[in-house]
């Protein structure tokens, strides 16, 4: 399975050991046998926990259900979610010199017009519907991940079109990067302060607090995704060192 | 907020060091890095020290619950811990405050590997944030997520050595995990259907021989044994902790391994204990005795030095998992109770310390040798007599032999053997232990032969001096297995009051 | 916490925090290093002095300290661990000094001080734990700590002993842990009980308790060197001296040893354990290993590996003692753990010595170190004697009180396992001792160090010195209140509480009458070593035995016989003394000569002295070891063999000797029945027939006497060999015992004897071989009627007085004799004192044969008249005289010869003419009476009747009638049954030999498979990882999910 | 059999195939493609569970099918950087042994 991981592009698609294939085909279709017979035998509760969270909705201070599950009633979750996610930036973080500024515009001699056209175009509407994905998450399916995954794609477009470039390294990135970690602990924590135990909004500023968390949670994963995607479209990023890197031309 | 209780630490234990990942990763390479990772060690682990005072001084043996967000067990998360995770609480600080010691002189400029540090220290905060979190949650799902930080978090710091191997056991490492997570996660969309909460507490309470039940406790196992590596699905673990940074190799063989395996324990015996069936309980024992022979067998022929500590995981893990047959069976539910439990605990305590204790020895080795050969390791003990000495008490202990933790964690495991009749399993344990003083002494009698040609050679000199706080951290190590040697009460008592704890 | 608790917590402390200290010193600070050892094992000794004052009025040690649920770390100062505690402690103390000396300037010290104090800590630990516990702790802490000891010198040979030593001591250390585990399970917290944990307990499964007890033992018994786990004590030779010193005689060894001890009392008892038989099964492997060990150390040239040999089958004695279920044998196991430290590690400090100075590590190299060495071979002499077993030291004790003990636990096999491995203890040390002394040096030291003011560094000739003193007066002062026996004696008699016997009767309490005669030659052989005072101390040598003799004369004693033989020696020995002046004037090893002289003449006159048993045994081995040397005189082939001969038959006795009265004082101390002191007595009759040539055991006499000088031929004959009768007197129950079936056979052998050393000893050419074989025809006649006094106890009243004159008649008449040999020259004609000399020459002969108004008829004439009630032995006592008569022409014959041939020497040597005459003045009859007031013989005149005169008659006429027919006869060789018993030898010695190679080409066997069993495992393990796991996990994870779920929802 | 229980089945369906494809994928690309086929099985099944009764739907499988893709993206990302990172190393030394 994992044993040799190999990546040439011209290898089999399929490890030929017949061993495997066998017992896999097995055992996958066994897996599938047994847990259609658990759906099939569901006498578990098929409500779960919708009636519990429609009573607290109106205490959670969102109206969408699911925003209240994910920003109220189990936020820690969504705190640690975006501890994960920091987790891979940092992982991958492409690392540009030191003094590099966090935000260049270059000038490219041969413009490639369409995207540059596009690009002018379509980047504000962007930004103006991710504002509204992240207004619409309080009542409606919407939210902070949808937001900031629209403005990455808006930004993967700008990086496309290679008029900007951003350096992850510097202080400006790194401090929008922790933001949205920052301020959900920095609320989290204070909330102990005033309402006793971690995470308890009060119930007048609960709306608004969500808010707050949404917004910087969006900044922060756009400029996360961003990086996700500019660390494979730069070459040779692995250590910092070695700061030639190679612009795609 | 009148009487402070323990439980009331219990997020500030989660939270402090997610702000030291987020302060590192904003102060960047500065000579004040170091000191300050430090001083933010230092806090945490008298945070710890005094969360477990507490929870002692309450002596309600009961677990403690903390609440998150006012909302209550279905609806919100809450956080609990018990005595068995206060102590792996406590295990974590304790080893957090030695390796960022060991890792701040690890990382400096002397060892030119100070631009690593800017990835190295906010990973090492987040893993250990992850740890915490894991340990003391009380949801299913945040145990998903908390799997998820120390699985990407550790494959992430195997990467960072940066040389191919390094990269490849690290992706390795990191396929195995989401694997397992992904099992898990699929176990947990069943229990949801069928019991209609996350909360472990209350799933426990409605668990029963139901088949959904079964298959979600069968998907568990086998997720996180892949996780544990358990000995037939332990082949990433000798790579990914081989090429590791000394430090995260240190923390992964002590720490994170044991996180899945305490996970496992809380499933396999609080939440759906009703599930466990005796010859499931026999099957990994089994699985456990092989895992002995084998990884010290293969620690035996191994050449390189990290490698062969590696395998002693494997071996050591096999020999914790003796567990599962051993604890007792009352009217069908096997509770974590009784002295298989405290066998257990105590052999987890025990080989964190020692192997911790054995990497970051054989880490200074290295770099006093300049490469991992355990045949170029001949007459060492001239010029590394304390990294040696380490090596060997961590090794002793290792073994199981007297004046060390091991040995005690052994004695009560063959107690539990032969008072439950299970003979087999003391001859497993004994032959482990011969097998373990095979590869260890294969090293100290390298270290011990006098090769004339190296003693003299100059050349020895030419590598860095190890800086001798690495070695004092080491040695502080192997000082702490040796004093568990001594009074096993203290452990016991703590983890007592996992033996009282029933239920959950 | 008051002293009490405190106290042992100390002395374990003490040792590992100077180790630890020692550790941290930096390699070039030697006085630093050197001053904290010895401060460390003064302080040591300080604690443990306190300690033992402590136990000995009564107070209780103990620390306790929680360890495991219900189970406690305990270090108890009982009497028992003092034992062993005071021994480790004062054997740490001299290897300490010891080691200071050896490693003066080798590398990593620090390292090595550090591990040796450590060792130290663990072993007093181990020896002060209070429960088993914490002895399996301290018990696997000193595997660890004598792992980088063994491979201190880091070349291959000591990492491979060291490797070895590991693989042995883990797979001990995982039994022991296992039974040690088991064992609570069952029993609970295992605290040593002195009378035994598991008796008590009820509702044990005793098979349980068996496996249990063979795992224990198992464990143990690595360390202990028993039989089948006895492999690293060879190999880790390899190991620096002083490691295998303190390890391998003390501490490693020793530890196994003492945990046996505690396992068999302390946590089974004794009683309980024999009821399981578990202490035959202990028993048997013991005594195999003893021999099997001593069979081994045979084959060893290298000193150390037959040292290491001989400690696995000296650790067995500690085993056997415990074994043997019986109070006295317990005292003899717990005292030998004393001794044999004392001893070994004496033994292993010479070795070291002579490796560090002259670089000789094979026995074959060691010849002549005697001269280079002196003192340090002084040392190995006496504790080697030790480890044989001869009295006075230390061995001597342990096996004497193993033998009792092993008599009164019914285990009699057992003394013939004492007997057997004795006999190859010498055979394996002996050569070792001659080499020394006895041999020139014959090549060069191999790697010689500068002779300094003393032959070596001081610190490494003190502590062998010391230890082999305190082996010695340990022996000595057996009895005394603070020596380890009565120490060991306390132990048992608190382990056997109620059934603990009165072991006073055993006791060895040297105490001989009138000790002050022997001062003076005690003194002239002190003055011996000094060069200087040498010439005057010859001189003063004939006024030695004077002083016993004025004893012998003045003091009234009402010991008889005592006093009688005393006047024979004393006057003997004084005679002699002043005809070797003369005789040995001119002789180059003279110095030599005379030191073994005096040696003997304290022997021999003490023997005579001592009251009782111990004392006895004590002087008879001084006196037989120190004649050794003066038949080997000459240095002649024929010396050497005849001296060999000799020191192996007096081997021989010793041992018979030592079970003869073992059997003898435990019959007197608590025998019961009849029955044993029948093989009792034989063993006595053997052990002294051989020093007093009873037929069949007389070989060695006709071959030994003759090669001697004269005067020591002449003691030989006339005054040692008497001892035997003195024995035979002594300790024979005569006169209160019909013991028939060994009455017959004596007589028989004693007349046998008489008349066919005649005619054997008729035929030979040497003057004195026809003395010799005249010695054993008259010794036959006072076997004849000792063996009378057997079958007819109440005759023994008047018997015991004719034996005593006949002996002390025939001393001064063979002694005379002797000395007229050495007159040969003066006896040519031509000179006109010739007649008179021929005179001294006839007179001894003739009284000899016993002619009217000579002692010989006295004697004779006594003997008839106690032996009448039986006609036959009177007839047969006339008939012998015929006999001597025969020996007696031969040998005027002789000297007449001899006299023609030698030169004539103008001036007679009147110094060696007076003392034969006085000799021979003591043959006339008159000189008897007054002293022994013997009524009946107020007749002199009584002795003029016919029949004491017609046997010198016919005697004489057959020899001048067959001098022709004697003349072509071949003359026999001397010893004459010597030739059977030397093929016996020859044979035994092949045996041995084939029994060698068969182990040998076993050990190749094995080897030959397990090297199979290697290359085929290398194979299977490289399928069995391919086909496993690397390249196919994920199938592994399907078929381990389809097993769980197989295991789940079945 | 109504619709939930169909998706469900599909989710468990996805789930085993994404299994059957790592098991059996040789080239790391299609592995790290099988486990996220695996993750949208899952979260299927999820969205399955959430709607079993037809007039109520319980949001919370909903929060927690959103966590479950954010953490899938994040491995997923981590595993195919190591794997470009893996790929240029083995390029480069191509090129320096060409």
């Amino acid at each position: 399975m994992f044993n040799t991981l190999n990546i040439e592009y011209d290898s089999p698609a399929v490890d030929k050991s017949a061993l495997s294939l066998i017992a896999s085909v097995l055992v996958a279709g066994f897996l599938l046998a047994v847990t259609i017979t658990i759906v099939l035998s569901d006498k578990g509760h098929n409500t779960g926990l919708a009636p519990l969270i429609t009573q607290n909705i109106e205490l959670s201070g969102v109206t969408n259900p699911v925003t209240a599950v994910l920003l109220n009633f189990r936020a820690y979750d969504t705190l640690l979610e975006i501890a994960v996610l920091l987790v891979v930036v940092l992982a991958i973080l492409p690392t540009r010199d030191h003094h590099a500024p966090f935000f260049k515009r270059i000038v490219v001699s041969k413009k490639n017009l369409v995207l540059s056209a596009l690009q002018r175009w379509i980047a504000p509407a962007v930004v103006v519907f991710a504002g509204y994905l992240l207004w619409a998450g309080a009542h409606q399916p919407g939210g902070a991940f949808q937001a900031g995954a629209l403005l990455a794609g808006a930004s993967v477009l700008m990086f496309q079109s290679d008029t900007y470039q951003v350096n992850y390294t510097s202080l400006m990135a790194r401090v929008l990067l922790v933001l949205s970690l920052v301020v959900f602990i920095t609320i989290g924590t204070a909330l102990i302060y005033f309402e006793g135990s971690l995470l308890t909004y009060p119930l007048a500023f609960s709306g608004l607090l969500i808010l707050l968390i949404e917004t910087c949670a969006t900044v922060s994963i756009t400029l996360a995704l961003a990086s996700l995607y500019s660390s494979f479209i730069v070459s040779e990023n692995t250590s910092v060192t070695d700061n030639k890197h190679r612009t795609i031309k | 907020m009148n009487e402070l209780s323990s439980s009331l630490l219990l997020p500030a234990i989660v939270f402090l060091p997610l702000l030291a990942a987020i302060i590192a990763f904003l102060i960047g390479r500065n000579q004040l890095q170091g000191r300050i990772n430090i001083c933010f060690s230092l806090a945490q682990f008298l945070l710890v020290v005094l969360t477990t005072l507490l929870f002692l001084h309450e002596q309600t043996y009961q677990s403690e619950r903390y609440v998150i967000g006012g909302w209550g067990a279905p609806l919100g998360i809450d956080l609990i811990v018990d005595g068995f995770s206060i102590l792996m609480i406590a295990l974590t600080g304790l080893l957090t405050l030695l390796i960022t010691l060991y890792s701040a002189s690890y990382f400096s400029d002397k060892y030119s590997a100070s631009e690593k540090s800017l990835r190295f220290w906010p990973l090492w905060w987040l893993l250990i944030s992850g740890l915490n979190a894991l340990f003391m949650s009380a949801d299913a799902f945040n145990i998903y997520v908390c799997l998820e930080i120390i699985g990407l978090s550790a494959a992430a710091l195997v990467a960072l050595q940066g040389s191919r191997a390094a990269l490849e056991a690290a992706l390795r490492y990191l396929l195995v995990g989401l694997l397992g997570s992904l099992f898990y996660l699929f176990a947990i969309a069943i229990l949801y259907r069928s019991h209609g909460t996350l909360d472990l507490m209350q799933i426990a309470e409605t668990a029963n021989h139901s088949f959904p039940d079964k298959v979600a406790m069968i998907l568990i196992t086998i997720g996180l044994l892949l996780k544990i590596a358990l000995f037939p699905l332990h082949f990433w673990l000798p790579p990914a902790h081989a090429n590791a940074p000394t430090p995260v190799s240190a923390i992964l063989s002590a720490l994170v391994v044991k996180a899945s395996l305490y996970i496992l324990i809380k499933f396999w015996f609080d939440v759906l204990g009703a599930t466990i069936t005796l010859g499931a309980s026999q099957m990994l024992g089994a699985l456990g005795g092989a895992g002995i022979i084998y990884g010290s067998w293969c620690a035996f022929r191994a050449t390189q030095l990290k490698v062969l500590i590696a395998y002693s995981t494997v071996a050591q893990l096999g020999y914790i998992f003796l567990l599962f047959p051993l604890s007792e069976y009352s009217m069908g539910v096997s509770s974590f109770t009784g002295s298989a439990s405290q066998a257990a605990v105590y052999f987890i305590v025990a080989h964190a310390c020692a192997k911790a204790a054995m990497f970051l020895a054989a880490g200074n080795l290295i770099l006093a040798q300049g490469n991992g050969e355990i045949a170029q390791l001949k007459g060492i003990a001239v010029r590394e007599p304390l990294n040696v000495l380490v090596f060997a008490v961590a090794g002793i202990s290792l073994i199981g032999l007297p004046p060390s933790a091991g040995f005690i964690a052994k004695w009560l495991l063959l107690t539990t053997a032969i008072e439950s009749g299970q003979w087999w399993w003391v001859i497993v344990v004994i032959i482990g232990g011969l097998l373990g003083a095979m590869y260890l002494f294969k090293v100290l009698s390298l270290a011990f032969s006098t090769d004339p040609a190296v003693v003299e050679s100059p050349t020895s000199k030419s590598t860095p001096q190890v800086s001798n706080v690495m070695t004092t951290v080491a040695l502080i190590l192997a000082l702490i297995t040796l004093a568990l040697g001594f009074n096993a009460e203290f452990i016991l008592n703590i983890s007592n009051t996992v033996s009282e704890v029933s239920g959950i | 916490m008051n002293m009490s608790t405190l106290l042992p917590a100390f002395i374990v402390i003490c040792p590992i925090l100077v180790g630890l200290a020692v550790m941290a010193t930096p390699e070039h600070k030697a006085l630093q290093r050197r001053s904290l050892n010895i401060a460390g094992a003064l302080i040591t000794l300080g604690l443990i002095g306190m300690l033992l004052s402590g136990v000995v009025n009564g107070l209780d040690f103990e620390t306790r300290l929680p360890l495991l649920p219900n189970i406690d770390f305990v270090l108890h100062g009982d009497a028992l661990s003092l034992l062993f505690v005071s021994l480790s402690g004062l054997l740490w103390l001299f290897t300490t000094i010891y080691a200071i000396g050896y490693f003066k300037d080798s590398a990593n010290r620090s390292r090595f001080f550090a591990f040796f104090s450590l060792c130290v800590g663990a072993t007093i630990g181990l020896a002060l734990a209070g429960n088993l516990v914490t002895f399996l702790i301290f018990y696997e802490l000193l595997t660890l700590v004598t792992y980088p000891l063994i491979a201190h010198k880091g070349n291959a040979a000591s990492i491979k002993a060291a490797r070895t030593y590991l693989i042995y001591t883990m797979i001990g250390g995982a039994l022991l842990l296992t039974g040690v585990v088991w064992l609570k399970v069952l029993a609970g917290p295992l605290d040593f009980t002195s009378a035994g944990l598991l008796a008590g307990l009820p509702g044990l499964n005793n098979t349980h308790l068996q496996i249990i007890f063979v795992l224990l033992i198992a464990g143990l018994g690595v360390k202990a060197a028993l039989f089948p786990l006895h492999g690293w004590l060879p190999i880790s030779m390899a190991a620096p001296a002083p490691v295998s010193a303190l390890l391998h005689a003390v501490a490693v060894v020793k530890a196994g040893a003492f945990g046996i001890v505690r396992v068999v009392y302390d946590i089974y008892g004794v009683e309980f354990a024999s009821d399981l038989g578990l202490t035959i099964l202990l028993a048997v492997i013991a005594g195999f290993t003893i021999i099997y060990g001593s069979v081994k150390a045979l084959s060893q040239d290298d000193l150390k590996r037959r040292l290491a040999y001989s400690t696995v089958s000296q650790v067995s004695y500690i085993a056997l003692g415990t074994a043997i279920a019986g109070p006295i044998a317990t005292i003899g196991g717990l005292v030998h753990l004393v001794h044999q430290g004392l001893m070994k590690i004496t033994l292993f400090f010479c070795a070291g010595n002579l490796a560090e100075t002259l670089g000789v590590h094979k026995i074959s190299q060691m010849n002549g170190a005697g001269k280079r060495m002196p003192l340090t071979m002084a040392a190995f002499t006496i504790a080697a004697f030790g480890m044989i077993g001869v009295p006075p030291i230390a061995g001597f004790v342990s096996k004497w009180y193993l033998g009792v003990g092993a008599l009164e636990a019914q285990a009699y096999w057992v003394l013939g396992v004492l007997a057997i491995s004795s006999l190859l203890n010498a055979s394996y040390f002996l050569p070792i001792i001659h080499a020394i002394w006895f041999k020139e040096q014959s090549q060069p030291w191999p790697k010689e160090v500068a002779k300094l003011r003393l032959e070596t560094h001081w610190m490494l000739l003190l502590p062998p010195l010391v230890t082999a003193f305190f082996a010695l007066a340990v022996g000595l002062f057996a009895s005394s209140a603070f020596s380890p026996l009565t120490w060991s004696a306390l132990i048992a008699s608190r382990e056997y509480q109620a059934i603990f016997p009165d072991i006073s009767g055993i006791a060895l309490k040297y105490s001989t009458g009138h000790l002050w005669v022997l001062i003076l030659p005690t003194l002239l052989l002190l003055a011996m070593a000094f060069k200087t005072l040498r010439a005057k101390v010859i001189r003063l040598i004939p006024l030695a035995p004077l002083p016993t003799l004025l004893a012998a004369l003045l003091v009234a004693n009402e010991d008889k016989i005592g006093q009688s033989f005393l006047l024979l020696t004393s006057a003997i020995w004084f005679i002699a003394a002043l005809y070797a002046q003369a005789y040995m004037a001119n002789d180059n090893k003279r110095h030599r000569f005379y030191l073994f002289f005096i040696l003997t003449m304290i022997g021999n006159l003490g023997v005579v002295l001592s009251q009782e048993i111990s004392s006895f045994i004590a002087f008879f081995a001084l006196m037989s070891f120190s004649a050794y040397p003066l038949i080997l005189h000459s240095e002649s082939d024929e010396a050497k063999s005849a001296a060999t001969t000799y020191i192996r038959w007096v081997i021989f006795s010793e041992i018979v000797l030592f079970l003869g009265l073992v059997g003898k004082t435990y019959y007197a101390a608590f025998g019961t029945e009849q029955l044993p002191v029948v093989w009792v007595s034989a063993l006595l009759i053997i052990g002294f027939g051989v020093k007093a040539g009873l037929a069949t055991l007389h070989v060695w006499l006709p071959k030994a006497h003759p090669v001697a000088p004269i005067p020591a031929s002449a003691l030989l004959s006339a005054v040692m060999v008497k001892v035997g009768l003195l024995g035979w007197i002594r300790f024979l129950p005569l006169g209160d015992a019909t013991i028939n079936i060994l009455a017959q056979p004596m007589m028989v052998l004693g007349f046998t004897a008489t008349f066919l050393a005649a005619i054997y000893g008729a035929l030979q050419d040497n003057a004195k071989t026809v003395l010799a074989y005249s010695t054993v025809s008259q010794l036959g006649i006072i076997a004849a009627s000792i063996g009378f006094a057997l079958a007819t106890p109440d005759s023994w009243a008047l018997l015991l007085p004719a034996i005593v004159l006949f002996a002390m008649h025939h001393g001064f008449a063979k002694a005379s004799l002797f000395f007229c040999v050495g007159l040969s020259s003066a006896l040519k004609p031509g000179h006109k004192l010739t007649p008179f000399l021929w005179l001294l020459v006839l007179v001894p002969a003739l009284s000899l044969i016993g002619l009217p108004l000579s002692s010989g008829a006295l004697a004779k004439a006594a003997l008839k008249d106690a032996t009448s009630s039986w006609p036959l032995f009177s007839t047969l006592l006339v008939m012998s005289a015929i006999g001597t008569a025969l020996l007696m022409g031969r040998f005027i014959e002789l000297m007449r010869k001899q006299a023609m041939l030698s030169a004539s020497s103008a001036k007679l040597n009147w110094r060696l003419i007076l003392p034969t005459a006085l000799s021979a003045l003591m043959c006339l009859s008159y000189f008897y009476t007054p002293p022994f007031e013997f009524k009946q013989f107020q007749t002199i005149v009584s002795t003029l009747s016919w029949s004491a005169v017609w046997p010198a008659l016919t005697g004489l006429l057959i020899i001048f009638a067959t001098t022709k027919l004697r003349a072509k006869l071949p003359v026999p060789p001397a010893g004459d049954l010597l030739i059977a018993y030397q093929t016996l030898a020859h044979l035994s010695d092949r045996t041995r030999q084939k029994i060698a190679n068969l182990n040998t080409n076993i050990a190749q066997y094995i080897n030959m498979m397990l090297s199979h069993l290697q290359r085929w495992s290398l194979i299977v393990s490289g399928h069995l990882s391919k086909l496993l796991t690397l390249d196919t996990p994920g199938t592994v994870m399907t078929v381990m999910l389809a097993a769980l779920l197989y295991a789940f929802l079945t | 059999m109504t619709s939930a229980l169909l998706y469900a089945i599909a989710g468990l369906a996805l789930f085993a195939i994404g299994f059957f494809g790592v098991v059996v994928a040789s080239h790391v690309m299609r592995k790290i493609l099988a486990l996220n086929v695996m993750g949208v099985g899952i979260f299927m099944f999820l969205i399955a569970c959430a709607k079993r009764n037809p007039l109520v739907v319980d949001p919370l499988p909903h929060a927690m099918v959103l966590t479950g893709i954010v953490i899938a993206v994040a491995g997923t990302a981590l595993a195919l950087n190591l794997m470009v990172r893996i790929h240029h190393i083995d390029q480069s030394s191509q090129e320096q042994s060409k």
